[in-house]
């Protein structure tokens, strides 16, 4: 199992996923918004947790549908099915989507706090938006893995299905986003959302292995 | 049995390097020490200079936040050059000079950031605002390290060079933007006053130790630039040695 | 222990490719399916290894002890793909394989030797040559052990001297009280297989 | 060409996947805003451009990575350069970016009116956007091309690309959000920056192809 | 028209692979390379089409007329991989192969009979066996005409009757004064052909 997420996550640092990549691939996304929302400074720092958010959801999806494709392609997903015995499926697609979270999302989770400071966030918010990201992004992962799976099986089909799973992304976001507003925003408690986040999360990295590990069996034709 | 061929081939690839090799033995001491005395004279000029009196002794930022920014731009538009030497002439030392002339420029524009920003905090009251200049620099050094990252992705030498060279030529938009981004936006940013059509408008008592501080920083960007891509030679040079190493190790065992 | 198939049947997106296909092999003894192209080698194999469900019949180990809960379980499935990745080097690639499969063998280094691949295991799997991954997917075999091997046209893209390489490897595997199926198109140098002809008649 | 373009236009489409997940992240940053920006409405009608600029900037950098990766996986790419005498490879370049835009973000642009009802932006600005985001977006698949090009031989580029990319088509951002509030904001009128994007989107359907082809000339091994 | 390689030297990742390759094939005459694994047949072949630069000596084509400008634009290159989109059905790949090469030949239809896949056209080519693929690649070099064909292994997995197939069809394009260079393992079927080997000896 290590092996596995050591595997993936070197994959993943090859293909310049590296910390540095993703701090870069922030920062470009960060640059970009002034230009479009005019340089407004409050105003960006309002917009700052979205950002973030919006970021890491982005980094998160790139390449979250060759997942599992990628193995099929070269046939290493045949042997990680075999091997169910050995290490039960759903765990497998867990440590899978896991690397690839560490390879792709961790970097931006850890370099989030310092673009913070770039969009003058407050103190309190750069930390409530770190660490709702820190909390949230992994059930995107997960939930992702099922969409690639599916698509995995089903080529044709797997649209629907995905049409189907992949909004449980946004109520992620929601929460995660309204978690990192309440902690500035003063009426509004932190930590319901913020719980409703975590409680997510864990509950999508127990559906999700196991729904995605489903539709793989499937999947090896 | 063609190692001796094959040494003999990579060796005959490196000739024009070996070349430069000696040139840089020569001239890096030179530019050197000229660097040392004309950043030693701009330095004094630049307190000797008077003191702006909106200013105050802030304005003396100037004198290495310009340079700095100039360079920046310099910097691209060299590994923009070399882009085409590798794409056009295939000149073996193009690659090299574009590979570590990234790092080097990357630092400069980092530098022109902080300065600028240090600048900024007594002039505007803020660190940083996202006004077309300040973002465009921002853009550059992002630039800078895309191509910085690239490289390191990319193993094979001969491929990663292509591919930097195709992307710092198509990054060259940039740069007029920067240039001219305080003319196309109302920014905070003052406008051009020394490189006018229209001669400069800033007073000649600015303007030489400016000039003075400038030739300095960019012979030191001409040294640095000439160590770095020494290194970056004879790296390869061990690395081709240790590749042949490694195939007679191979047909050895085979 | 005895891989024991019954009646077995196999179908691809609901057309039946096989049907009917009867043996039992137990251990040294050998397998080779051939057949044209399209009779369904393929399908048999991945049938057997679990990868497809069985349609009909059923195939199934006896008196394999706990190790080997399900064919899948004891069977190292070589396919036409290599299940390396191009972007890790050799050693990475199959250092991977030995760990996730459990069971270590033979390590890395010396499975290298075995396929006549010792220099190069630093070079990423992507620069190796068609018959070289072949060599290096063999490799996988060695180092974590299965008693069953299935074997899809193994010696496709290998030279002469590999082919033979992975000849005695087989035989080797039989001797210890392995078992092997093997599809292929070309002779095997295996001692005393049996074949089982596929075909569309 | 047509050919090509006809293949890659049903390849996107049967794959599925990217084109949805676009939809869905485009989806995705549009509902965030709101919590950032508060319900406060004529503050979301302002923003809207350039809410849906960088939505559809960010959306189409997913799946850009396997633009020839797929190509270059199957062994396609070798003959797509090979015929470089019959069809010239920027050619081949331009039309293969082209139906990446049609299968993978054409759909956000169609999208993008209905979103702009969401953040209740008046019709002409509505009708500003679209039209920016159809004259402009090609611009970034052109862009995209030479990123992909270049991390052709990476097993994974996703977040790589988007780090080269983003920098290059602020250019193409700035112009495009600029117009769409010039349609709105009375005084300064919407036909120049038009103009310019246009004319951008243009000269980047030269550049980026000649680039891209160059990269990929040397990426066969 | 004749293909003429000089003193040909090609390398990998600046590593010298062969050197000093000389050949000269006119009308009819066809090039086997045979070699051990990682000799660097496939090399020799995209160096040849013009996916490897050439790294010293050189390769032309004489006499061929405007049609053919260069070595590359006059063949088909038939690699290991077969180049398909296994989403896309069989007669989809072809025609699009067919559409995007030009100098449009047998039909598609007619190609995937003279390749023994009559039947199976509407299938999507990921629905296809190992020498089903093959097949389909083979046919690609029928819908449209090159002169020079370049073959990587293009026997490997096709079974005893379409590798006959396949050796009848690289015959009737030597008869019609094409040019054939093809690496291989096994004994191709082509007559009177030069053979190439090579080799780190
Ligand atoms: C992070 C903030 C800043 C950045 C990125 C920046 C960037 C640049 C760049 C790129 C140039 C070169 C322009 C050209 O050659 O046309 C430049 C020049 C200049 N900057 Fe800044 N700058 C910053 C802050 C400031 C501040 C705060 C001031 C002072 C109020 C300032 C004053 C100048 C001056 C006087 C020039 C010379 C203009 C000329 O004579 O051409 N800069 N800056
Ligand atoms: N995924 C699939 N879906 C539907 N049919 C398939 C699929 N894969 C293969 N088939 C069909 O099943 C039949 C058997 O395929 P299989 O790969 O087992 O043949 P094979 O004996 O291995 O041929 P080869 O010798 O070429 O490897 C073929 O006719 C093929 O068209
Ligand atoms: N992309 C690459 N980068 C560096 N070296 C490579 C690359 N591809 C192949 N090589 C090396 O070049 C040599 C020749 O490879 P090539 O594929 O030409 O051999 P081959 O004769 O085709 O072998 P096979 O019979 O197995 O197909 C091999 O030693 C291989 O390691
Ligand atoms: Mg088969
Ligand atoms: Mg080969």
């Amino acid at each position: 199992m290590l092996a596995l997420f050591v595997r993936d996550v070197r994959l993943g640092i090859r293909a310049g996923g590296s910390a540095l990549t993703g701090v870069l691939f922030f920062l470009a996304v960060i640059a970009t918004i002034p230009f479009s929302v005019g340089p407004d400074l409050n105003l960006l720092s309002r917009l700052g947790p979205a950002i973030l958010w919006i970021g890491a959801l982005l980094a998160s999806l790139l390449g979250l549908d060759r997942l599992f494709q990628a193995d099929r392609d070269d046939g290493s997903l045949d042997l990680l099915i075999l091997a169910e015995e050995r290490h039960m499926l759903p765990l497998t697609v867990f440590v899978k989507s896991l690397a690839h979270w560490t390879a792709n999302v961790l970097p931006l989770v850890a370099a989030a706090p310092f673009l913070g400071l770039f969009m003058n966030m407050e103190p309190a918010a750069i930390g409530a938006a770190a660490l709702t990201l820190l909390a949230g992004t992994p059930a995107i992962a997960f939930v992702g893995a099922v969409g690639a799976a599916v698509t995995v099986a089903l080529p044709r089909g797997g649209l629907l299905i995905s049409v189907l799973i992949l909004p449980l992304v946004i109520p992620v976001l929601i929460f995660g986003v309204s978690a990192s507003y309440a902690a500035i925003a003063e009426p509004d408690p932190f930590l319901p959302p913020f719980l409703l986040l975590l409680g997510l999360t864990l509950f999508l990295a127990v559906i999700g292995p196991v729904a995605a590990a489903a539709a793989l069996r499937y999947a090896a034709d | 049995m063609n190692q001796p061929s094959a040494t003999i081939r990579s060796f005959a690839d490196l000739a024009n390097p070996t070349r430069f090799l000696a040139l840089a033995g020569k001239l890096v001491p030179i530019l050197a020490s000229l660097s040392a005395a004309f950043l030693a004279v701009g330095l004094y000029m630049a307190f000797a200079a008077p003191e702006d009196f909106q200013q105050g002794i802030t304005v003396r930022i100037m004198y290495i936040h310009v340079p700095f920014a100039w360079l920046a731009m310099m910097c691209y538009t060299i590994m923009a050059v070399s882009a085409l030497g590798t794409l056009v002439w295939r000149h073996p030392l193009a690659d090299v000079a574009l590979k570590t002339a990234a790092p080097i420029g990357a630092t400069f524009t980092a530098l022109a950031l902080v300065t600028g920003s240090i600048w900024g905090k007594p002039m505007w009251g803020t660190w940083w605002v996202w006004d077309a200049r300040l973002t465009s620099v921002f853009v550059l050094l992002l630039m800078y390290l895309g191509i910085i990252a690239l490289t390191r992705a990319l193993d094979d030498p001969a491929r990663s060079a292509r591919a930097a060279a195709v992307l710092t030529l198509v990054g060259f938009i940039n740069i007029p933007i920067i240039k001219f981004s305080v003319e196309w936006w109302n920014t905070l940013h003052q406008p051009a006053s020394v490189f006018r059509l229209d001669g400069p408008t800033i007073h000649p008592s600015l303007l030489w130790p400016l000039i003075v501080m400038a030739l300095g920083f960019t012979l030191m960007f001409f040294t640095l630039h000439m160590m770095a891509m020494r290194n970056e030679i004879l790296r390869r040079r061990v690395r081709a040695i240790q590749r042949v190493e490694a195939r007679r190790a191979e047909r050895r065992e085979a | 222990m005895r891989l024991i198939a019954e009646k077995l049947c196999g179908e691809r997106g609901g057309e039946p490719i096989f049907a009917d296909v009867n043996f039992g092999l137990s251990e040294g003894q050998s397998l080779i399916v051939t057949g044209p192209n399209g009779a369904g080698k393929s399908t048999l194999l991945r049938v057997i290894a679990g990868l497809l469900p069985v349609s009909n019949g059923g195939i199934r180990l006896e008196a394999a002890g706990e190790t080997w809960p399900s064919p899948g379980a004891a069977s190292h499935y070589l396919g036409h793909r290599n299940a390396m990745k191009t972007a890790l080097s050799v050693t990475e690639n199959l250092a991977f394989w030995r760990a996730f499969s459990g069971e270590p063998r033979v390590n890395v280094a010396e499975a290298l030797d075995m396929v006549g691949l010792g220099g190069i295991g630093h070079l990423p799997f992507g620069y190796l040559s068609t018959g070289q991954r072949r060599r290096a997917s063999i490799a996988r075999l060695l180092v974590s052990y299965r008693p069953i091997w299935l074997l899809d046209e193994p010696t496709a893209g290998l030279d002469k001297t590999s082919e033979k390489q992975c000849d005695a490897l087989m035989n080797a595997h039989l001797m210890e009280g392995g078992i092997i199926i093997a599809a292929t198109h070309v002779a095997l140098g295996i001692e005393g297989a049996e074949t089982l002809k596929m075909g569309h008649a």
